[in-house]
């Protein structure tokens, strides 16, 4: 029996092994394939990732609620260390490995399509596939060392593909400005290795964090208060690679990358590896670095949120409404939310990458209206849109499937996930002093201004006319849904939108299959209240919230041209509340909201501008001291040289009294030293 | 009485004499004069040392060596400067100064 | 007869047939000296597959755990009441020379490929190389000091020439100074190394004794001589020892080489040819780095343990320093330059942490930017042969030009940067690893001197991923117009079989570093051992 | 005169003895007769002959002093009335100075300026013969007469040699200065030595009553003596501050002879020196009187700073390496400033003088071939040079990095050599002094690359445009360079084969 569940366990590694390193040789093959473009290259990568999938499940199946399984090989000594490579597969990991490559799947599937015309497709696919073996071997490795590889790896995966297109200057600075971003992470991320080491002498990720972790039995504790430095790299480490507060500006601007890029990388997985890697150092931390957490998490997750109010540019707007999403994660890490937070990841993954496949089918159809009729526009701003919802239903459905998840709507999987944090926030909140109630209302205001945008968003991109024809009558649109590669995959994420997907009860977050695979929080005692007045209060808010913001951004338009009858009932009402509403509330969170923005632009990022001056005006005067202090300090050498030789020099005027007389008087000069001493 | 000071005396003075000679002089024939002087100086000073060295004589001895070599050095001047009289016309030292820094 | 002094030799004997061939065969020189260095790694492969490791093979500071040893006599001077004065032929290797002279030959290999580019004077160019060759080989075999001392100098002429004859506009004083800031440490160390040479008598013989070894015990020590570990002599009022570390620190540092005795190499690198550059970055520099542990761990152990700290000190600054200079630098190769100063004073910091990790991280350091400044350097080459400028400024999106070179180039930033995968991350993590580890298990490094480290990472970052974007991406110019982009081809195969090598033993030992640290490992540990942390 | 007569047998008896310890003078003195009687027989043919004659018996004359070495088992020999001291030491300068000059005598008329002159160099070849007789007793002497003689016997020679070609304007200014300079400065040793003998009593520096009778006199009169006396050996060493003439007259003298003055001379003279120290080194106590070691270190160090430092703006390479041998002496000064503790400051300073002799004879040569060749003096003519004569070239730059002290080469275990024997003696006494020197000789080697770095800088890193005024020059010149520049490198390689 023994025996045969050692087999098992074998088989289950060589599984996950093999999910891992199919992308990689895909990767290899891709590289390898002649030509730039290549058909093969897409379906050779697509192909990988399926048998990627279909291995995870069935690792999934093994493991997950079962005993965890690990394995690891020497891989090298250094010093009288021993490094060791394995896969520790336990229930946080089969998960993501699952997750990563089941949303990696329609991505690829998406992508044969969206991307298969491009020139450089083959190094595209070669790139998605290094990603997708990254990020896979990220959430199933052992060792801390190695989790730092792949940490950067995926960070350098997303480099290359966010400048993919590395003619568009834009794209390339994008793709500097995430990687050095993300650079800072990394630099915490070692450090808080390289502290853990010194404390613990092991890489594992088993013994520090697991069942019998070296960071609860053995006490953390180092001089000078080291030890925070290391909750701080974490902390450095997770904000950058989940785009948290003040690290997150690069997100928005890597979406200059290919769209099913921003689906995959920037929406679902890449950036929850910072939530990941919580989860899986999650041990170390205490109380007061948790509540640190949680507020990072919270001012993010509402701060994203406002800037997202006023974005016109489609993609930007998920970029921050992501950041606010994982500003809920993270926010649910801190106040001891884990399952949740784990859960909203795994939700937020599908119905964001939906979103963003969406927004690539739309996207992809107005460049092409673009290209037709030689417009300079850009394809991607919200304003130009409209009236698509005719045009292209499946993507509509799919685009209003996915919003309604990312409110948080009952029926949805983000329901179950997000009030499920809400709850958790109150709960946690209990009995704790004012100030900490600003997380739980903080994050419900949240989640009103999510409900606001994501209506906005689809209002202006799907109803009403569509604006270009209204500016040129001459422009026609002719879209559509594009192909089976496009629908096979919005229809698949669709349906994990869907809360059958995770709970078969539509209403009780806690009944999620999901939440039992993770310890549950002993600390919060569960306040039924909350269970009920949170999820309605929430909903039902939403809900008028969402009305409000058809009224305002559908209405305005529509009044004129009335078409529906519910709307045109409720056209006087809605104009008194827009008309106290746009003084009282929609006003200041415009102004908010494009407050933030400033601030994200010039405070942020004109702080980062600022390092980057400061950084390159030290260089400057590193390189003057160089070419001055330093080598003037030589030029001093050799002139001291010189005047020495010139002095030397100067006797010798070739008048050979004159020479008798100075070796006389020097030699008089010693007999008088002589007798002076 | 005239004893060894006073040699002592005449013989420093003779030596100044001579230094002062050989670089103030701006003839190479006066030059040599005064290296003459100075060497005339040593030797008196030989000599006169000589007389408490009754036993090997030495200062005596030395006085001749000195003497013979110093006409030999001073023929040997005498030809160079003759040299340089035909190619530069004058035998002043301090005229003659190509070769310097 | 001895694989090393094969090793050492066979250069040299390559030179000489070079020297006697006529010059009207000059079109076979480069192949001579290709054979040559391939010869050469041939040898040091054999050497690699046969070194053994073990605690029993460690090296350091036993005279017999080293191994393929060869020792006999050269020069004996009988010096009186002194004794004779012997000195050795002494060669042989323990794992942290191993890894320098693999390395070396593959670098030089490199190096003989890139010299395939000179047009001018290929005798006397390919004689040079070779004797710099016998030279570099030489020092990290030598373990009698005299005859280090003697391989250390013999570096000098060669590349003087070899940057002076054949370097850029400003060759005459790029090279004038390289000579005179080595010469002027290498001077001091003959000081140095006279008066060890006369405080350390050989226990067998009783005669004063050269040998690194024999230095490496402090009973060796004539009990009142300057470098006597009891007699706590003083030289100018400053303890005797003290002195003599700090003067061969210097003389090591300004190789390596470390802020502030650093400005000789940006000067040589730019103006000197590309295989002399390849050889000065990718060998030279470790010359220093290796002379630091052989030498000034090995003989003044109690120095290194308290003077850790300036040592770390002085690499932090030459991270930053050396990073931040390489941030302002216009000039692709001066660019470059400035990123070995940074990357060395990784090593700097590794050796100062007195970690086995440390040390270990250092060496592999080593090792890598041995591979990467090669293939950096020689890159840049690439680019410089074809239209003879190098500004940052005048080339923009050269990836759609030359999608080849981009993708080297590529490999070779993300590899210098420190992308995992590559040695350089192994490297430097381990050197980082090793001074995190410092403050708290031998208190050698404070850990703001670690975190400072780890910021060089990040500038690293900056300066590689700022050229990339300027030089690379983005679309087409040129500052030479059509008649560049027809100059600027994409690789050929040559530059192609030489660079890929390269590329592949980076990735190799980014995911191997067992192939490095599994023979380095053991003499680590013994070094770490004999300074004193027992 | 009859007081003397029973003393006299005794006193021949003295002269017969000490015959065989002068075996090598007297060949020298028959050698002299012989090629001034070649010289009248052959007329002006006779240069040839004269020279294989002079270069053959110097050989033997050579091999005459190694045979010397049988006589002195029984240790040193003083003879001719304590006139003159034979010690294995003299002997092996003795054997340099011989090697040295037979080379140098090879060496003559392949300096085409010289070869020119029209009267011929069989009047030269005498005269150097009777130099290398002076020098002989230089390093032999032993007593304050014959230290004078033979001094004055190399000056008188030496003014000759400098001023030979009397049609040329800068070899007779040269010729003038020197005498001028030398004639004072023999002048004032003499009257130091007076002085000396006066405070003594004796002339004999071994033996006699000369150093006890110096103690008892006021210690600044015997410092006066002792400095004027220096100032005529410090002109043949041409140390600070007896050095000005030095440029000036290598500069103007024929190369060869420049060659001779920096090399043979400078041997004899440290032979001399190192004779006359020994007393007062050995005589307990003089040390308060009169502090050699101080004395000879501030001088070695000043001598090193001035000629090296000075070379660095030389653009003559005349000059310039008249300059580099001034800093070499202040080198070799500091060997001599602890020869007392045993041989090794001896042997340090017997390598250091051969190794620095042999390269400044190849370098002297070189500069020879190229004014022969290429009509080159000054280091702007240098320029491009090294491919056209590459063989001279490399041989230079091999000279140079022996005159540095850089490995592989005799000059890097000169200096190595003279480091450590003062090494030896700080770790003794921990005289400060010492160790100034040791650095100032760091310093100044780092110094001297940078002015002998020029010439193969010019030689190889710089091109030039010149293609005319290029003279083919006798091949004899090349090869005994190439010798000498690989004899400096096995020596390099191999220096225990000098050393005995």
């Amino acid at each position: 029996m023994e025996n045969f569940l050692q087999a098992i366990d074998t088989l289950t590694i060589r599984f996950a092994l093999a999910a891992v390193l199919l992308p990689l040789l895909a990767f290899v093959v891709n590289v390898c394939l002649p030509g730039k473009s290549n058909k093969a290259a897409g379906w050779i990568s697509t192909l990988a990732i399926l048998v990627s999938a279909v291995l995870s499940i069935f690792v999934f199946s093994k493991v997950w609620n079962q005993h965890q399984v690990h394995q690891q090989q020497l891989w090298f000594t250094i010093g009288e260390t021993k490094l060791y490579a394995g896969v520790l597969l336990n229930n946080l990991s089969v998960l993501m490995l699952l997750l990563v490559s089941l949303i990696a799947l329609p991505v690829h599937v998406y992508s044969t399509a969206y991307m298969g015309k491009d020139e450089n497709s083959k190094r595209y696919f070669a790139y998605l596939s290094f990603f997708c073996f990254s990020m896979l071997a990220l959430v199933v490795i052992d060792s801390l060392v190695l989790f730092y590889i792949f940490w950067e790896l995926v960070g350098f995966s997303s480099y290359l593909l966010i400048g993919f297109w590395y003619t568009r200057s834009k794209a390339v600075l994008a793709n500097k400005k995430a990687f050095i971003m993300n650079r800072i992470g990394d630099i915490g991320l070692l450090a808080a290795i390289a502290i853990l080491f010194t404390v613990y002498h092991t890489f594992d990720i088993d013994q520090l964090f697991g069942a019998n972790a070296l960071v609860r039995t053995t006490a953390f504790e180092l001089p000078g208060g080291w030890q925070y430095v290391a909750f701080g790299g974490i902390a450095l480490a997770v904000a950058a690679k989940s785009a948290q507060f003040p690290l997150h500006t690069w997100l928005p601007d890597a979406m200059e990358g290919p769209t099913s890029v921003s689906a995959l990388i920037h929406a679902a997985t890449m950036v929850a590896a910072g939530v990941f890697l919580l989860g899986r150092v999650y041990p170390v931390f205490t109380e007061s670095e948790l509540t640190i957490l949680a507020i990072i998490g919270a001012f993010t997750a509402f701060m994203a949120a406002t800037i997202a109010l006023t974005q016109n540019d489609l993609k930007r707007i998920l970029a921050y409404s992501t950041i606010s999403q994982l500003g809920f994660m993270v926010m649910a890490m801190g106040i001891g939310a884990y399952s949740s937070s784990l859960f909203h990841l795994a939700t937020h993954a599908f119905f964001k990458c939906l979103l963003f496949l969406v927004a690539g089918i739309v996207i992809h159809e107005m460049q092409h209206v673009k290209d037709e009729y030689k417009l300079d526009i850009d394809p991607q701003n919200v304003l130009y849109m409209g009236g698509l919802a005719k045009k292209m239903p499946l993507t509509f459905i799919s685009a209003l499937i996915g919003g309604i998840a990312l409110i948080g709507l009952p029926l949805t999987s983000g329901y179950l996930s997000k009030d499920g944090i809400l709850i958790q926030a109150f709960e946690w909140s209990e009995g704790k002093s004012v100030l900490f109630r600003l997380i739980p209302f903080g994050a419900m205001l949240t989640s009103w201004l999510t409900a606001f945008y994501v209506t906005r968003l689809i209002v202006k991109v799907f109803f009403g006319e569509f604006k270009l024809s209204q500016i040129n009558p001459g422009i026609k649109l002719h879209v559509s849904d594009g192909g089976w590669q496009y629908k096979l995959p919005m229809v698949f994420l669709s349906v994990c939108c869907l809360f059958p997907a995770f709970s078969l009860n539509p209403v009780l977050y806690e009944h999620a299959w999901l939440l039992n695979g993770f310890p549950r929080i002993t600390g919060l005692d569960r306040v039924n209240i909350y269970h009920t007045i949170v999820p309605a209060g929430l909903n039902i808010l939403s809900l008028f919230v969402i009305y409000w913001a058809y009224a305002v951004y559908v209405m305005d338009k529509a009044l004129p041209f009335p078409e529906g009858g519910w709307i045109f009932r409720l056209s006087y009402h809605e104009w008194y509340i827009d008309k106290i509403y746009s003084k009282i509330i929609v006003a200041p969170v415009l102004t908010l909201g494009k407050l933030a923005r400033w601030f994200d632009i010039n405070i942020i990022d004109g702080f980062i501008h600022l390092l980057e001056r400061i950084g390159i005006a030290f260089s400057k005067v590193a390189d003057w001291t160089d070419r001055n202090i330093i080598d003037g300090f030589l030029h001093l050498v050799a002139s001291i040289v010189l005047g020495i030789g010139n002095f030397a020099r100067s006797f010798q005027g070739g008048r050979v009294q004159y020479y008798l007389f100075s070796m006389l008087a020097i030699i008089l000069a010693i007999f008088l030293f002589k007798i002076l001493i | 009485m005239i004893g060894l000071s006073d040699f002592l005396i005449v013989s420093a003075g003779l030596f100044c004499v001579g230094l002062y000679v050989i670089l103030t002089k701006r003839n190479a024939i006066q030059v040599l004069i005064g290296i003459e002087m100075m060497l005339n100086a040593a030797i008196l000073n030989l000599v006169a040392f000589g007389k408490y060295d009754r036993f090997n004589n030495g200062g005596q001895m030395f006085a001749l060596f000195a003497i013979v070599l110093a006409a030999a050095t001073t023929a040997v001047a005498l030809a160079i400067i003759l040299n340089v009289y035909k190619k530069y016309k004058t035998i002043d030292p301090n005229e003659i100064h190509e070769l310097k820094d | 007869m001895n694989i090393l002094t094969l090793l050492i030799f066979t250069p040299l004997l390559f030179g000489l047939i070079i020297i006697l061939m006529p010059s009207d065969w000059r079109f076979s020189f480069k192949y001579i000296t290709l054979l040559a260095t391939l010869i050469q790694l041939g040898l040091s492969i054999v050497l690699y597959l046969q070194f053994k490791s073990g605690p029993e093979h460690a090296g350091i500071n036993a005279e017999d755990t080293f191994q393929f040893v060869q020792k006999s006599h050269w020069i004996s001077l009988n010096l009186g009441s002194l004794g004779k004065m012997q000195i050795d032929y002494f060669v042989g290797i323990d794992g942290i020379s191993v890894a320098m002279v693999v390395m070396s030959s593959v670098v030089m290999v490199i190096a003989a490929l890139a010299s395939w580019e000179i047009q001018s004077n290929l005798k006397g160019f390919f004689s040079l190389f070779l004797l710099l060759n016998t030279a570099v080989i030489g020092v990290f075999c030598a373990l009698d000091f005299f005859l280090f001392y003697i391989f250390y100098e013999l570096m000098l002429l060669p590349l003087y020439f070899l940057i002076g004859m054949w370097g850029g506009a400003r060759r005459e004083y790029a090279a004038i100074k390289f000579f005179l800031y080595t010469l002027f440490g290498s001077v001091f160390m003959l000081l140095v190394m006279i008066g060890l040479y006369l405080s350390v008598k050989d226990p067998a013989t009783g005669d004063h004794t050269f040998n690194i070894i024999q230095m490496m015990n402090p009973a060796n020590y004539d009990s009142n001589s300057i470098f006597s570990t009891l007699a706590h002599k003083t030289l100018l009022g400053m303890p005797a020892r003290a002195v003599g570390f700090v003067v061969l620190f210097i003389a090591f540092a300004i190789k390596v080489p470390v802020v502030p005795l650093h400005t000789w190499l940006p000067d040589a690198h730019v103006e000197a040819p590309t295989p002399v550059s390849i050889i000065l970055a990718g060998i030279l520099l470790k010359v220093g780095g290796y002379g630091i542990i052989r030498i000034c761990l090995g003989i003044f152990p109690e120095i290194a343990v308290s003077g850790a700290y300036w040592l770390g000190l002085i690499g932090v600054i030459s991270i930053l320093y050396g990073a931040l200079n390489a941030l302002a630098q216009r000039d692709l190769k001066r660019l470059i330059a400035y990123s070995s100063v940074s990357h060395m004073g990784f090593v700097l910091l590794g050796i100062a942490s007195l970690t086995p990790e440390g040390i270990s991280g250092a060496v592999m350091q080593m090792v890598s930017h041995g591979f990467l400044s090669t293939m950096l350097f020689f890159l840049v080459g690439v680019v410089y042969n074809r239209v003879h400028d190098r500004d940052i400024y005048h080339f923009r999106g050269l990836g759609s030009l030359m999608p080849r070179y981009t993708t080297f180039v590529m490999i070779a930033f993300f590899a210098s940067l420190g992308l995992p995968g590559f040695s350089a991350f192994v490297g430097e993590a381990f050197s980082l690893i090793g001074a995190f580890k410092s403050p708290s298990v031998n208190g050698a490094l404070p850990y703001w001197m670690a975190v400072c480290g780890s910021v060089g990472i990040l500038l690293g970052a900056a300066y590689f991923l700022w050229t990339l974007q300027r030089m690379f991406f983005g679309s087409l110019t040129l500052k030479g117009g059509e008649i560049w982009k027809n100059a600027l081809t994409d690789l050929n195969s040559r530059e192609i079989f030489s660079l890929f090598p390269l590329a592949i033993l980076a990735l190799v030992l980014g995911v191997m570093p067992s192939l490095v640290f599994d023979k380095v490992n053991d003499s680590v540990l013994a070094l770490v051992h004999f300074i004193g942390f027992k | 005169m009859n007081d003397l007569l029973p003393f006299l047998p005794g006193l021949l008896k003295q002269v017969f003895d000490g015959i065989p310890l002068f075996m090598p003078e007297i060949y020298l003195c028959a050698l002299f007769v012989v090629l001034l009687v070649t010289d009248l027989i052959f007329g002006k043919n006779s240069a040839w002959i004269c020279k294989i004659i002079a270069c053959g018996v110097l050989i033997v004359i050579a091999l005459k002093d190694v045979e010397q070495l049988k006589l002195l088992l029984a240790g040193p020999q003083l003879f001719f009335s304590n006139m003159l001291l034979l010690h294995e030491k003299t002997v092996s300068f003795k054997l340099m100075i011989d090697v040295l000059s037979a080379v140098l005598l090879l060496y003559f008329d392949w300096d085409d300026q010289l070869a020119s002159h029209k009267k011929g160099l069989t009047d030269l070849y005498s005269i150097v013969i009777a130099a290398v007789f002076g020098m002989h007793l230089m390093v032999m002497a032993t007593n304050l007469l014959s230290i004078y003689l033979s001094v004055e016997m190399v000056s008188i020679a030496s003014y000759l040699m400098v001023a030979y070609r009397a049609e040329n304007g800068i070899s007779s200014e040269a010729g003038l200065k020197y005498v001028l300079f030398g004639g004072a400065s023999s002048a004032i040793m003499l009257y130091g030595i007076s002085l000396l003998y006066g405070f003594g009593g004796s002339l004999n520096l071994f033996g006699g009553n000369l150093l006890p009778g110096l103690m008892q006199v006021n210690p600044l009169g015997v410092a006066l003596a002792l400095l004027l006396f220096l100032v005529g050996i410090g002109f043949k060493l041409s140390f600070v501050p007896v050095h000005f003439w030095v440029p000036d007259i290598y500069q103007g003298a024929p190369a060869p002879v420049s060659a001779f003055l920096s090399t043979v001379t400078k041997v004899a003279a440290f032979g001399l020196l190192i004779n006359f120290l020994t007393p007062f080194i050995f005589f307990t106590g003089f040390s308060k009187v009169f502090d050699f070691g101080l004395f000879l270190s501030v001088v070695g160090i000043t001598t090193m700073i001035a000629g090296n430092f000075a070379a660095t703006l030389q653009n003559n390479l005349k000059r310039m390496l008249a300059y580099s041998s001034i800093g070499h002496t202040g080198f070799a000064l500091m060997a001599l400033v602890n020869f007392n503790t045993d041989k090794q400051g001896i042997t340090a300073i017997t390598f250091y003088l051969f190794a620095y002799s042999l390269a400044n004879i190849g370098a002297w040569m070189l500069a020879s071939y190229f004014s022969n060749t290429a009509n080159a003096e000054n280091m702007d003519d240098f320029k491009g040079l090294g491919f056209k004569y590459p063989l001279a070239s490399v041989a230079f730059v091999i000279i140079l990095i022996s005159l540095t002290g850089i490995p592989v080469t005799a000059g890097f275990y000169g200096k190595f050599l003279v480091f450590s024997s003062v090494y030896t003696v700080y770790q003794a006494s921990h005289n400060v002094w010492f160790l100034l020197l040791m650095i100032t000789g760091a310093i100044t080697t780092v110094v001297s690359l940078f002015y002998y770095i020029k010439i193969p800088l010019n030689l190889f890193l710089r091109k030039t445009e010149r293609t005319t005024g290029f003279a083919s020059t006798s091949n004899y010149l090349l090869i005994s360079i190439a010798i000498i520049s690989l004899l400096v490198v096995c020596l390099g390689l191999f220096p225990d084969f000098l050393v005995r």
